[in-house]
């Protein structure tokens, strides 16, 4: 009987419209932050920082700039790692330009241009539709990676067009460099994660959230109540790239710290981040952090798993868990197409009903 | 003859060939999206897969080439078969994108398998098809190498071949019928579960004979599953659903970039054939948004 | 259900995480190895991966490990992607008493740990590839690339063509072509390229070719029409398959056509048959295993079963390449020791052991190499050894490489100032203040 | 709600000698007709007379290759969707045309679309202005949900409501965006007789509550005799005839069209 939304009545639309109507979520989510916020730093290491949880914010990050574009508007991109790519190298560009300007100000502008890049690459969108645009997408995915390795000024004329991030501190705390703290870096990247998420749903749950989705549903339709295409699917290229943008520089300057064009953005980023807006669940929010969560731990998972305890060798454990990760992904999408996040509401109406089931 | 206009008619010759290798490719993604409307990612790691099992054969069994390509045949058809019976009859009537996410699960399965069966090493693939350059036409300075000629003499076979199943047999005018809608394949009285078996297998098929020609060019090795993405700008090209398309596409495409790469190369450097061929396909579909032979969409409300 | 499985992950994670530091008994050295059995790399990933692993167990099995100590080998996959070399790196470097040293085996991996390993104080070995100006030990204090760098594997190609052509001088007026892999590490050459190109004359043509390289044909048609008098090749994996393939059906001289040291390895001649007979390659290693050493690795290891690989690819190039990466690493560890007075050296000594390393033909013939490499002394200063490097040629009838010049020396005068100008603006980014050498 | 009288006013929209062809069909030929303030006019005809072909040219989703059309003393022949929404056109749709994946509230809530203007970065914050924009606007769907009695369904996604209701919620819909110019496309196709009769009374409660001018596509005769104060008949793209039930029903030409074999009435 805990978890009732009865008694809770809502005496205005705004609380109506709240994004957790129901108290219990509201303590539920408080406790999460709480334990993200002040438990973690107290218990992370390098091996958490660098193999576990900068993956996984950043990931998410990168997870919610895609669902955006693909879940709410309905517009399938396979130029992800391309976009992430923009956002990295503006940041080193920027921050090599600037070494006084501000890191979070440097990531805030990589999102900018990512942003305005993304524009550009998405006006396709508006001729092109479904698996057509998909791979159409891919154009700019290769075209990004080939730019940033051929034009010697991305990467400041060094040899061999590798780029490294020299250390910066924010506030007096150093977050990128090798010297820089773990909780330091994590407080960080969880900090634009947990900004970025809230600002993310604000968005999908007013105007222009409803513009992306009505375009998603039936853009004929839309049009003709008033739904201005060309508005609703460059503003979702924007806003998506925005925040795939801020992650590619998050994941450059706080995660890896060094990075080369064709291999850390290579086709693959793409198609991962998307595995995770569609296993996580396409347009929700809830479901870009389950997604990425799912695809970064459960391999990390599965070798600690497989090496550690079972003993088996390394090489046997990757391809098994190549393997399994193949069979999950199967296997959850046979369960629930809509993915973790349908999976995690169809819970909650249970968990409502308990322990009577009518 | 000038040398410039040789040495052009020379590039084109090899792009159209290197177009045919990828039409290879497009023709497996075709079939499937055909007949049951899946973006099948796993097409590529599917070529891989049969080279693997069939260089795989001719080790482990020491059988001759021709007795392991059927062994092969054999398997993908069991393949097929279990893909239908485990992955996709649970997934009909869901969107595309997410039967889409299916099939890459289905890569990674193939993947992690092919290597827990065969090993990454790289394997010679050795089905005795020649090599090298033809002489006749190399003494005329022009280099075409055999292989190519074989894939391309093979490609127009396989279409040959698919042609006639789809016009002249019962299962494949079925499967145009299921293409055009599922109610009217039910109604001829076939069930889309044998359909998509079949479409399964005969892509499968296509895959192994990519494979071959693709793994006796460079080996059999992981390398060989992204072949798909070669095939990618074909498809879009060609229309998703349309054969004639993904052969003109491939030539296109491989003409297309192999121009690019020479003689555009050398004014904004090289290695710009990759993104070129997509770049190429995507101003193509902003004139054609359904592609060359793609059905047109018609808007009603 | 969906919370429980996510808090499953995370409760297992949590788990798995400190499990992944086992415990291991005292006087035991770690030494992790970031291989890549899977993924478009493998194919010369494994080679290596068994020699260095085989090395470490010839120790164990055959002296009981170095001075004493036994050798723990933790080997973790990282499928040639920077991403899971970083997840190995942190995951293994807490291993026993502490990682020593790593051999990151990718270029990618080692930029990630140049940094890294410098402020964890571990020392990284990238025998013979990563940033080159890693050889300036003073600016790199924790980074070795010893026995040779791609800009002497550069020079090494370089004079052995001019030797050909009948000295340096004759250089000038020719053509030679660089097909390279598209990315940091086939861009490595270029500038010395480059550099000895204005110096002695030649015409440098440029071919990159993208990953993986499956499709070289443009860039063999470019060959046909440039007509090279050489062409040199930094590829890996299928890349260098398929270009010697190319190369072998458009007849290009094969002894016209030399690869760096990671694109002369049987997996890359072998798929093109005859037709690559007479391909050239640098080499900083002989391949074959019929040195001492092979003997034992069969007496102790493979005759036991406890061979990493297939016995009859023991000796292949890559394979030797990872023995011998083993064993260089065991002599610094072997060195630490004595300096140090240890039989558990800690991973800042063991840098120690490196930056006092001299392994001469004596040494060699001792560990039961005789002639299978060159001498070499590293210091504070000089991180890269003596970067001697030879050109070896393949025998498609015996399918066997056979070293066919000497070792050529170094050019000081042409990659010195690349090293000191690429390592100053490295320091300069990373606002590092060189140490003093002496 | 303010009440408004309602009086037939002068001409709201007018179409002109409209042709439309796809191809070498010929789906209007040289069509004209006029719509009245406040008026409720029906389109009715055969299948095919191309009556949604008419509506979809109104709202500029077809562009004629003939003719004129004058809306608010406008003369245009083309438009983009958007606009002729932003002039006030609002519509509803033959098969149901509802945002699937959105609730009943989000659906209407889109109507309201036109009318917010609060920029990306408020909302971003979904603080001050953009916080009140969006909760006058849900005041104003509230009235309508409660104008059309589907209180219940608010969150409901319209996926998952009858045939019946996702009329409704569509109405709801175009309602939202305070139209003056409502295009019905067959509101009641497949209704049973309660529906038909209740969304009878909304149509006409519009009408007269809000004013809005209705044109709409109906097969069921007694409905548009009804409910319509005037009546144009197509048939095979060509208009038969134009006038106030009574004359449409007196008409030869009319009944034969009806009678006459090829189609016959009622059919959906």
């Amino acid at each position: 009987m805990l978890y009732r939304e009865a008694g809770q009545f809502k005496t205005s639309y705004d609380t109506d419209q709240s994004i957790f109507p129901i108290r219990q979520d509201r303590w539920v989510i408080a406790l999460y932050m709480a334990v993200a916020i002040f438990a973690v730093p107290l218990m992370i290491n390098d091996y958490w920082a660098n193999a576990v949880l900068l993956p996984l914010l950043i990931y998410a990050m990168a997870a919610l700039g895609l669902n955006i574009l693909v879940g709410y508007c309905g517009q399938i991109s396979l130029g992800t790692g391309g976009f992430m790519a923009v956002g990295a190298f503006a940041s080193f560009k920027l921050t090599t330009a600037f070494p006084e300007l501000n890191l979070i100000i440097v990531l805030l502008l990589s999102g900018c241009i990512t942003a305005a890049v993304g524009v550009l690459f998405g006006l396709p969108s508006l001729r092109i539709k479904g698996f057509y645009l998909a791979v159409a997408t891919l154009a700019s995915q290769f075209f990004l990676v080939w730019l940033f390795n051929k034009v010697e000024w991305f990467y400041n004329y060094n040899a061999t067009g590798q780029i490294t991030m020299p250390p910066r501190d924010v506030f007096g705390f150093q977050i990128t460099g090798p010297e820089a703290k773990p909780a330091i870096t994590y407080l960080f990247a969880l900090g634009f994660i947990m900004i970025f998420g809230l600002i993310a749903k604000n968005i999908v749950r007013g105007r222009i959230g409803r513009m992306w989705m009505a375009i998603r549903d039936m853009d004929i339709a839309a049009e003709l109540i008033g739904v201005r295409p060309l508005m609703a699917k460059m503003s979702a290229f924007a806003v998506s790239s925005f925040y795939i943008g801020v992650a590619g520089g998050l994941y450059f300057t706080v995660w890896l710290g060094a990075a080369e064009v064709t291999e850390a953005f290579d086709i693959n980023q793409s198609f991962l981040v998307l595995f995770m807006v569609i296993v996580g669940g396409l347009g929700s929010i809830l479901g870009s952090f389950l997604g990425a969560a799912f695809l970064v731990l459960m391999p990390i998972l599965l070798k600690n798993f497989m090496v550690d305890w079972l003993g088996v060798a390394a090489v046997t454990a990757k391809h098994v868990e190549i393997t399994l990760m193949g069979v999950l992904i199967i296997f959850f999408l046979i369960v629930e197409p809509h993915g973790f996040a349908r999976l995690w509401q169809i819970l909650k109406e249970k968990l409502r009903l308990w322990p009577f089931p009518y | 003859m000038s040398d410039s206009l040789l040495y052009f008619i020379e590039v084109t010759i090899g792009g159209l060939l290197a177009g045919v290798m990828y039409s290879l490719v497009a023709l497996g993604f075709v079939l499937i999206f055909k007949a049951s409307g899946i973006f099948n990612f796993a097409q590529g790691v599917m070529a891989l897969f049969a080279a693997l099992t069939l260089v795989g054969l001719m080790e482990k069994l020491g059988v001759p080439a021709w007795v392991a390509i059927i062994m092969t045949v054999g398997v993908m058809i069991l393949l097929a078969w279990l893909i239908e019976r485990m992955v996709l009859q649970h997934l009909v009537n869901q969107d595309p994108i997410i039967l889409f996410m299916a099939t890459i699960g289905l890569a990674y399965v193939l993947e992690g398998i092919g290597d827990l069966m065969w090993g990454s090493d790289v394997k010679v693939l050795n089905v005795g098809l020649p090599d090298g350059a033809v002489d006749w036409l190399y003494d005329f300075n022009i280099y075409v190498t055999k292989l190519e000629l074989v894939a391309a003499a093979t490609a127009a076979l396989l279409v040959a071949v698919l042609a006639i199943f789809f016009q002249k047999t019962r299962i494949g005018r079925a499967l145009r019928a299921v293409a055009d809608d599922h109610q009217a394949a039910l109604s001829v009285g076939i069930s889309l579960r044998t359909i998509w078996v079949i479409v399964w297998s005969v892509s499968g098929i296509v895959a192994l004979v990519a494979g071959i020609m693709w793994g006796s060019s460079s080996g059999v090795q992981f390398s060989l599953s992204l072949i798909a993405l070669k095939a990618l700008p074909v498809l879009i090209l060609g229309g998703f659903t349309s054969i004639p398309g993904a052969i003109l596409g491939g030539l296109i495409i491989g003409v297309g970039e192999k121009w690019a790469e020479i003689y555009l190369g050398e004014y904004i450097g090289y290695a710009i054939e990759n993104w070129f061929a997509y770049v190429l396909a995507l101003a193509f579909l902003l004139i054609r948004p359904q592609g060359l032979f793609g059905e047109k969409i018609i808007e009603r409300v | 259900m969906m919370f429980r499985k996510l808090s499953m992950v995370i409760a297992a994670a949590v788990i798995a995480a400190p499990m992944a530091a086992v415990v291991a008994p005292a006087a035991e050295l770690t030494i992790p190895s970031l291989a890549y059995r899977t993924g478009p790399y493998a194919p010369n990933g494994i080679p290596f991966a068994n020699g260095y692993a085989d090395y470490w167990n010839l120790l164990n099995e055959r002296d009981g490990g170095i001075e004493g100590s036994k050798v723990n080998v933790v080997e973790c996959e990282t499928a040639y992607n920077t991403k899971q070399g970083v997840e190995c790196y942190e995951n293994t470097k807490g291993e026993g008493a502490g990682a020593l040293v790593y051999q990151p085996l990718s270029t990618g991996i080692t930029y990630q740990l140049i940094p890294k390993a410098s402020s964890d104080q571990i020392p990284v070995f990238s025998m013979g590839y990563g940033r080159t100006s890693a050889a300036n030990g003073k600016v790199f204090d924790w980074i070795f690339n010893f026995p040779a760098t791609y800009w002497d594997g550069a020079t090494t190609i370089v004079q052995y063509i001019a030797e050909q052509e009948g000295g340096m001088d004759k250089l000038k007026g020719k053509k030679l072509a660089l097909v390279y892999h598209n990315s940091a590490y086939g861009k490595e050459p270029i500038r010395t390229l480059e550099v000895m190109a204005e110096k002695y004359g030649y015409q440098l043509l440029l071919l990159p070719v993208d990953h993986p390289g499956q499709e070289q044909k443009a860039t063999w048609l470019q060959v046909r029409k440039e007509k090279p008098d050489w062409v040199m090749m930094w590829g890996w994996g299928v890349m260098n398959q398929v270009a010697i393939k190319e190369a072998a059906s458009i007849r290009y001289p094969m002894d016209h056509f030399i690869g760096i040291w990671w694109s002369g390895s049987e997996n890359d001649v072998l798929p093109a048959g005859d037709a690559a007979d007479g391909y050239l390659a640098a080499a900083v290693h002989a391949p074959g295993a019929d040195f001492a050493v092979h003997k034992d690795i069969m007496k102790y290891l493979y005759d036991k079963g406890k061979g990493a690989g297939e016995a009859d690819r023991v000796g292949e190039v890559l394979y030797n390449r990872g023995l011998a990466a083993a064993m260089w690493t065991s002599e610094a560890i072997r060195t630490a020791m004595k300096i140090h007075g240890t039989n558990e050296p800690t991973a800042a000594q063991v840098r120690d052991g490196f930056e006092n390393l001299k392994v001469d033909e004596a040494r060699l013939a001792e560990l039961g190499l005789k002639g299978f490499t060159y001498g070499i002394e590293i210091s504070c200063a000089n991180h890269s050894g003596p970067g001697k490097a030879a050109i070896q040629q393949w025998d498609a009838k015996a399918k066997q490489w056979r070293i066919i010049s000497k070792f050529y020396e170094r050019m000081p005068e042409i990659t010195g100032p690349l090293i000191e100008e690429d390592s100053a603006a490295y320091a300069k980014e990373n606002n590092i203040t060189p140490r003093s050498c002496n | 709600m303010t009440q408004i009288e309602r009086v037939i006013g002068d001409t709201l929209l007018k179409v002109e000698n409209i042709s439309l062809g796809f191809g070498g069909v010929q789906a209007l030929s040289n069509i004209s007709f006029d719509i009245k303030e406040h008026e409720i006019r029906a389109i009715i005809g055969p299948n095919g007379a191309g009556k949604t072909s008419m509506l979809n040219v109104i709202n500029g989703f077809y562009h004629p290759q003939e003719g004129a059309i004058t809306f608010k003393g406008e003369v245009r022949r083309t438009m983009r969707p958007h606009e002729a929404a932003k002039q006030g056109i609002a519509r509803t749709f033959q098969n149901v045309a509802l945002f699937k994946g959105m609730s009943t509230l989000d659906n209407i809530m889109t109507g309201r679309n036109l009318r917010m203007s609060r920029n990306i970065f408020w909302q971003m914050l979904y603080l001050g202005p953009a916080r009140r924009e969006e909760m006058e606007h849900r005041h104003r769907v509230e009235e309508i949900i409660d104008f059309l009695e589907i209180q219940a369904i608010r969150r409901v996604p319209v996926g998952k409501l009858p045939y019946g209701l996702q009329k409704r919620v569509e109405l709801a819909r175009a309602l939202a965006m305070e139209p003056e110019l409502l295009l019905l496309d067959e509101p009641m196709a497949g209704m049973n007789v309660e529906e038909k009769e209740d969304m009878c009374r909304f149509i006409l409660d519009v009408n007269e509550q809000f004013g809005t001018t209705i044109a709409l596509i109906e097969h069921d005769m007694g409905v548009v005799m009804d409910i319509s104060d005037r009546v144009v008949v197509l048939d095979y793209g060509r208009k038969l005839a134009d006038g106030t039930p009574d004359e449409v029903r007196g008409n030869q030409d009319v009944i034969d069209a009806y009678l006459g074999v090829p189609h016959d009435e009622g059919e959906a």
